[in-house]
């Protein structure tokens, strides 16, 4: 029987906007994400090209609305576990992971993360700070629930062992006033759960990884401190990321900051032949954030081409070059150390002088790859994946959200690399698409 | 007739050592054969040349003409030719000079004498003749023999016998005038000499040569004096080259000259393979402090020590023999 | 500008250990390294350097067994036009003349304005065969030549002499002069020119050929001739000074003295 | 010179280098020689005088470290394309003199010194080696190396890696006075029909000797026979590969301390280019006492001691400070006591660099055989 619901896999911006715009045309959507907060990676940004929009402002609102819209199903912590049938008749399994907490008892009031003893690794600042073992994602969060990571809670930990440990999220440690989790929310014998729906098409907006900057080992990351990646930079460069704001590295700000372009782009050294679009804008605007907060430091982009071709890119990439920052063509070969700093050695092709520029901030610009479940994701649906690793569309021009498979769609970074705004457009021509074919679906014809 | 004839060598108005060396010889061969010893000297104002060499030869024949004035092959080939059919001498010595090595062959070839060349010994028994060469770069020696002859001709190489003589003969000097053709078809133009300042290190007899151990440039004094007292030329390994020290062309080594002095006294030298690839040939002596050095391997003589405690001694001990 | 060039295959023994064959008149060449005579190498450079300034040919001669066409074969390579190698059993163990009359013999029906080759060959050091080519040929000759140009019918040329000093000569061509090593930088020939250069034929003549007759050259007609050869003592085991200061450097004095080295 | 440059445009895909001079900008000499890799290769492609292109002396700067290559993000390979130039040059013979001198004393002896083929095996007197030329039988042959052959201070690494094996009871063998040199520097010096006699004549060599597996000392032949040689079913393993497997296996103890500050500089031939970083690193660690300290460049990002493509055969055009200079001194600065490295040209100018340095009796440069032995 044909089925008037979308499933949207992945909440990042593509997501959300392709299950608002299939959802505001009167369809049912379920959308599932896999953090326990949708937002995605725009909402990891300090600021936005070329408009310098701040994303928790322009991408707040959208996560509200997915969270509240009526006709839209939010399954978050969650997973999708096997696809079978056809178009207009999608049966979707759907793990959705314990959260050790009650959703319908969680007042997000963050009692439980004060009082708890284990430190994590932010993933959303990318390891620059730190959050507890059960946290709220970011204030913002949709949904605003508390949630435990089993990786690290003591107490579920010791439960494999069969010791019954910590469990001050519970307790609270009340001589020091600390109440721990009033709502009795946490619940630690909550277990994962298969979810099963009928959908009659499938947005794909899984989004991208950022390559891994190791994978370049001539430029020293991970080994020097005083060399960061541009998503790391975001962190920093937002208010309310771990330096609240401040551009600082070592503890000083620093003197002179060399991006380097390209970082897993165009180099076949790494298997990345494709150009990743979005790299030249945010050094741009890195570097002019950077520029107006250290109005003393130099500040040096390194580039093969600057590629400003979207509307108003290239006239915001003169802006950035009148504000003072140097653009050098030609790529750094090598980043290593020379007393306490850090030295940056390169050619600049368009005067050949070689030379060796000392550094103490390295910002690469890390290119995008492929979201990591795209193989296993592409096995579940059937659907193709191209030479550069991103879900294959079915015609590069006129086919470019749908797939080989009917009823199945593309949003956003998982089919190749593209900013926010063409996400958007790309979302919801997806959507369209989407809608086109449940209304169809929905009559009980044969496929459009 | 017969005799032993000897060609006289000089430059600048000075006969060369080979000559003495040579007469040397043949008045050892002389003595045992009793064959006379001829020296002819050719050339233009030669006079005094020739009351030298009568004391070392039982005759000396002058031939002293303008035409003669500069070596010329043509001409000298003419000249003794003359001579050596009037004088017909059983034997005759040359020195293997650049001089000999272009006119000994040409003068035995022109009248069909037996000739061994660039030898280092001869002698004469029982009326037969054999001389000793050398051959495959002075690694193997060669005793030869000669077809009967009425006259046979020998060069020898330079230093192969001593210079100093007691004899002291007090020959005739004989005066012979010739008629000397005009050379037919060589013309001297001049003689020319290395431009000052121009270090050759390859031709160099004696190279004193420094290496890393001098420590500075301010020191290569040190090592200069010493190479002027020895009448040798400053020669160096290439770290010396790299501080800029000393030019390029100094350098001993596989990046740069080939040497093969008579004495090659390395200084502060280690004795990288790459060095040594430069030196071949001659008597090298080494001083070094670290006594595993490998020119300890190569070397024929050996200082362990520091070289600036050394040189200093050495170099009193050298003005002391001079 | 037609040159001939003289070329010879010996043994490169600066290094090798030389061993003497059980009948005391050859050296044993197994195991030695063979290859173009040093200063041969540098005439024919000389004379593919002119060749190539003023036009014309080179021809390289050589004297010896198939073994030679190596040598033959890296001249042309250089840049040689033609290669000719002379062979009879009858050539063996010639004596300098007896080399020269071959020699003498080949370029007879050749046109030449030039003919070089090296000063000395490093396997017997006789340094004679030039001049005594030159004589048999009625040609003029300068030996150790370290500077060459030629001035349409004059070669002006150095000579080199001993301590620095150069004579410079002007000679009538065509003349023999024999080329010392130095005069030019011979040019690096790569195996790929030798393999391309294997496809030329080499001539060969012997002494039939070259209407010699068999007496006039070989070991019967040798003048002199090797009675023995023997290995020169020597001791180069290295002898270490010892003693105070001033007594090492008595005796070192005494030892640079000795040698040849306080002029 | 039309049709030559088309080839080289083919050969080396001119058309797709994007001058991103990523390759100029980690050339190790391109701060003081003339040389800039990515010029050199717009050159080729563009300019109708090839001539003037490649007749060039710091054409002959080059290490072929093969940083450029490694690291072209358009997979191509700008080193090849300086040794293919080289070649040019070769066929036209115009070579530096020691050069010619290195090619021919290869040709004539099987060796670039110029020594005597039949020294090749003299350093080895005394040790009974098995000649797998003469009839002995082994399962492992021990390629020598010309360095290792003639260079007094080499020949040590030779004697040390006897040392070990025996300790470890492997058995092996080498190809006595028949050995030629690898060929890897001479193809590098452009003399490609050299390097292909050679190599087949080795291979004839290996063949014949019965072996399966052929242990190096430098990483030059390593890299050859890995990479360079035609087809073979040869294993090649560098030194530091076999010593660290006899250590894992506990063929290989220890009875001795060593207490030193060791750091190691990886040879170009060894790490950037065929990626063997952690064997060195494991037998060093392996050493009882030892304390270990990294360069910071090292690795990837190991510097180049200048000692690469023939370059211990011909002076640079270029001058400026020696790069092994900045090694030595970055170790002296470190508070090492010994540079260990693995490869005879890094330790010939390691040691040369710490001479010329002035900071003899600070530091030492030792091969990691001689601290295995030391330490057995």
């Amino acid at each position: 029987m044909p089925c008037d619901t979308a499933l949207v896999i992945g909440g990042g911006i593509a997501g959300m906007q392709a299950a608002l715009d299939i959802a505001n045309a009167g369809f049912k959507v379920v959308l599932v994400e896999k953090s326990p907060s949708i937002g995605g990676r725009m909402l990891q940004f300090s600021e936005v090209f070329p408009t310098l929009d701040c994303p928790q402002c322009i991408g707040t609102p959208k996560m509200l609305e997915v969270g509240s819209h009526p006709n839209i199903q939010l399954i978050a912590y969650s997973e999708v576990e096997s696809v079978t049938g056809t178009c207009g008749n999608f049966t979707v399994k759907i793990r959705q992971k314990s959260r050790f907490v009650d959703p319908s008892r969680c007042s997000a009031c963050g009692e439980c993360s004060k009082v708890c003893p284990v430190q994590v690794p932010d993933e959303r600042n990318l390891g620059l700070s730190r959050r507890k073992a059960i946290y709220i994602p970011f204030a913002q969060a949709v949904p605003n629930i508390a949630t435990i990571d089993p990786d690290y809670c003591l107490h579920l930990k010791g439960l494999k062992e069969g010791k019954d440990l910590c469990r001050l999220c519970q307790k609270g440690i009340p001589q020091k006033n600390l109440p721990g989790c009033e709502a009795k929310a946490i619940d630690f014998n909550i277990q994962n759960k298969i979810i099963e729906i009928n959908v009659g098409v499938i947005i794909v907006a899984v989004g991208y990884d950022l390559f891994d900057a190791r994978l370049k080992p001539e430029y020293g990351y991970g080994v020097y401190p005083g060399v960061i990646t541009g998503m790391e930079l975001e962190r920093i460069d937002e208010s309310g990321g771990p330096t609240l704001g401040k551009i600082v590295v070592n503890g000083k700000s620093p003197r002179n900051v060399v991006f380097i372009q390209c970082v897993g782009s165009r180099d076949k050294s790494v298997g990345v032949e494709y150009c990743s679009r979005v790299c030249c804008m945010y050094t741009a605007k890195q570097a002019l954030y950077v520029k107006s907060k250290l109005p003393e430091a130099k500040v040096t982009v390194c580039y093969i081409d600057v590629r400003a071709f979207g509307k108003g890119y290239e006239q915001f990439y003169e802006r950035v070059q009148e504000a003072g920052v140097i653009y050098r063509r030609g790529m750094v070969s090598e980043v290593y150390k020379e007393g306490d700093s850090l030295v940056v050695r390169a050619e600049d092709t368009l005067s050949g002088e070689i030379y060796e520029e000392r550094a103490d901030l390295v910002v690469l610009a890390t290119g995008l790859r492929p979201s990591g479940d795209t193989v296993e994701l592409a096995r579940l649906l059937n659907i193709p994946v191209g030479a550069d690793g991103f879900f294959l569309e079915s015609h590069p021009k006129l086919g470019p959200v749908e797939t080989a498979v009917d009823g199945i769609y593309l949003a956003g970074c998982c089919q190749g690399p593209k900013d926010i705004a063409d996400t958007v457009i790309q979302a919801g021509a997806a959507a369209s698409m989407a809608c086109i074919k449940l209304a169809v679906t929905g009559k009980g014809t044969e496929s459009a | 007739m017969g005799g032993i004839l000897v060609i006289a060598e000089h430059r600048k108005g000075d006969l060369l050592d080979v000559t003495w060396e040579i007469l040397n010889k043949a008045a050892v061969v002389s003595e045992s054969t009793g064959q006379r010893v001829t020296a002819v000297l050719a050339g233009f104002n030669v006079r005094a040349m020739a009351e030298k060499l009568a004391g070392r030869a039982h005759k000396v024949v002058v031939v002293d003409n303008p035409e003669l004035a500069n070596y010329n092959y043509e001409v000298y080939r003419d000249v003794l030719t003359g001579i050596i059919k009037n004088l017909r001498p059983v034997l005759i010595l040359i020195g293997h000079t650049t001089t000999g090595m272009d006119l000994a062959p040409a003068l035995a070839a022109h009248l069909n004498i037996p000739l061994a060349t660039a030898c280092i010994d001869f002698s004469i028994e029982d009326g037969k003749l054999t001389a000793i060469r050398q051959m495959y770069n002075g690694k193997v020696n060669a005793r030869v023999c000669f077809s009967s002859s009425d006259c046979y001709m020998v060069t020898l190489r330079p230093g192969s016998f001593s210079v100093e003589t007691e004899n002291a003969w007090g020959g005739e000097i004989q005066s012979i005038s010739l008629e000397v053709e005009k050379p037919s078809g060589i013309k001297f133009i001049r003689s020319v000499e290395a431009a000052l300042g121009e270090v050759d290190i390859t031709q160099a007899d004696i190279l004193v040569s420094v290496g890393q151990g001098i420590g500075d440039k301010k020191n290569l004094q040190l090592v200069e004096e010493l190479a002027a007292l020895l009448g040798g030329t400053l020669s160096c390994s290439r770290p010396v080259v790299d501080k800029k020290w000393l030019p390029k062309e100094r350098q001993v080594g596989s990046s740069g000259k080939t040497v093969k002095p008579k004495v090659y006294l390395a200084i502060g030298i280690s004795g990288s393979f790459q060095h040594l690839m430069g030196l071949k040939g001659g008597t090298i002596i080494a001083i070094n402090k670290d006594p595993r050095a490998p020119i300890f391997r190569v070397a024929d003589y050996g200082i362990v020590g520091d070289l600036f405690q050394v040189v200093p001694v050495l170099k009193e001990k050298i003005k002391s023999l001079k | 500008m037609d040159i001939i060039v003289f070329v010879k295959r010996v043994p490169d023994t600066s290094e090798a250990d030389i061993n003497i064959s059980p009948d005391g008149l050859h050296i044993i060449e197994k195991d030695l390294v063979f290859d173009i005579n040093e200063s041969d190498k540098y005439a024919v450079e000389e004379a593919v350097q002119i060749k190539e300034k003023l036009g014309g040919s080179v021809t390289a001669i050589t004297l010896g067994t198939d073994s030679s066409e190596d040598v033959l074969r890296r001249c042309l390579a250089t840049g040689v036009d033609q290669a000719i190698r002379l062979t009879d059993e009858a050539f063996r163990d010639s004596d300098a003349c007896g080399t020269a009359r071959v020699l003498a013999a080949a370029v007879k029906d050749l046109k030449y304005d030039l003919i070089l080759t090296g000063v000395q060959a490093n396997d017997d050091l006789q340094s004679q065969v030039g001049p005594v080519l030159a004589e048999y040929l009625g040609l003029l000759h300068v030996t150790v030549v370290n500077k060459l140009e030629i001035d349409g019918k004059i070669a002006r040329v150095h000579r080199e002499l001993e301590g620095g000093v150069e004579d410079v000569l002007e000679v009538r061509l065509p003349a023999v002069l024999t080329i010392q090593t130095g005069i030019n930088e011979p040019r690096y020939v790569s195996i790929m020119g030798i393999r391309k250069a294997s496809r030329l034929e080499i001539k060969v003549r012997n002494a039939a050929d070259l209407s010699l007759s068999p007496d006039g050259v070989g070991q019967k007609a040798s003048q002199v001739k090797i009675e023995k050869l023997f290995i020169p003592v020597s001791n180069k085991a290295t002898e270490i000074l010892t003693g105070s200061l001033d007594e090492m450097t008595q005796k070192l004095a005494g030892i640079i003295k000795e040698k040849g080295g306080i002029s | 010179m039309v049709d030559t440059r088309t080839e080289l445009i083919d050969r080396y895909d001119l058309t797709k280098c994007f001058q991103c001079a990523k390759c100029t900008a980690g050339c190790p000499v391109s701060l003081k020689s003339v040389l800039n890799i990515r010029r050199l290769m717009r050159e080729v492609l563009l300019s109708p005088d090839l001539q003037g292109t490649f007749h060039k002396s710091e054409i002959w700067d080059c290490t072929t470290c093969q940083t450029c290559t490694l690291r072209c993000p358009r997979g191509l390979k700008p080193h090849e394309l300086v040794i293919n130039l080289r070649s040019l040059l070769v066929e036209e013979g115009e070579i530096p003199k020691t050069a010619i001198d290195a090619l021919e004393g290869v040709y004539k002896h099987g060796n670039p010194w110029g020594r005597a083929r039949s020294k090749r095996s003299e350093w080895s007197t005394g040790l009974n080696i098995k000649n797998l030329t003469e009839g002995d039988t082994a399962p492992l042959l021990f390629f020598n190396c010309c360095t290792t052959a003639y260079d007094p201070r080499v020949q040590e690494i030779g004697k040390a890696l006897v040392t070990v094996l025996r300790t470890a009871g492997v058995d092996f063998g080498c190809l006595g006075n028949k050995e030629s040199c690898c060929g890897s520097e001479v193809r590098r010096m452009g003399e490609t029909g050299l390097f292909e006699m050679l190599s087949e004549d080795n291979l004839k060599l290996f063949q014949n000797s019965g072996v399966n597996e052929i242990v190096t000392v430098s990483p030059h032949c390593y890299n050859t026979f890995k990479n360079e040689y035609p087809e073979h079913s040869f294993g090649i393993k560098h030194y530091s590969q076999l010593v660290n497997s006899l250590i894992n296996e506990g063929r290989l103890k220890f009875s001795r301390e060593l207490n030193r500050k060791i750091t190691y500089h990886d040879p170009c031939y060894l790490g950037k280019q065929n990626k063997v970083f952690d064997e060195p690193r494991n037998v060093i660690n392996a050493i009882p006492g030892v304390t270990f300290i990294e360069f910071d460049r090292s690795r990837e990002r190991s510097l180049c001691c200048e000692g690469g493509g023939g370059r211990m055969f011909i002076e640079a055009s270029a001058s400026g400070q020696r790069l092994a200079e900045i090694r030595a001194r970055d170790a002296v600065e470190m508070g090492v006591d010994i540079i260990a490295t693995s490869c005879p040209f890094c330790l010939l100018n390691l040691e040369d660099a710490v001479k010329t340095t002035g900071n003899e009796g600070k530091l030492v440069v030792r091969d990691i055989l001689e601290l295995v032995v030391d330490a057995l």
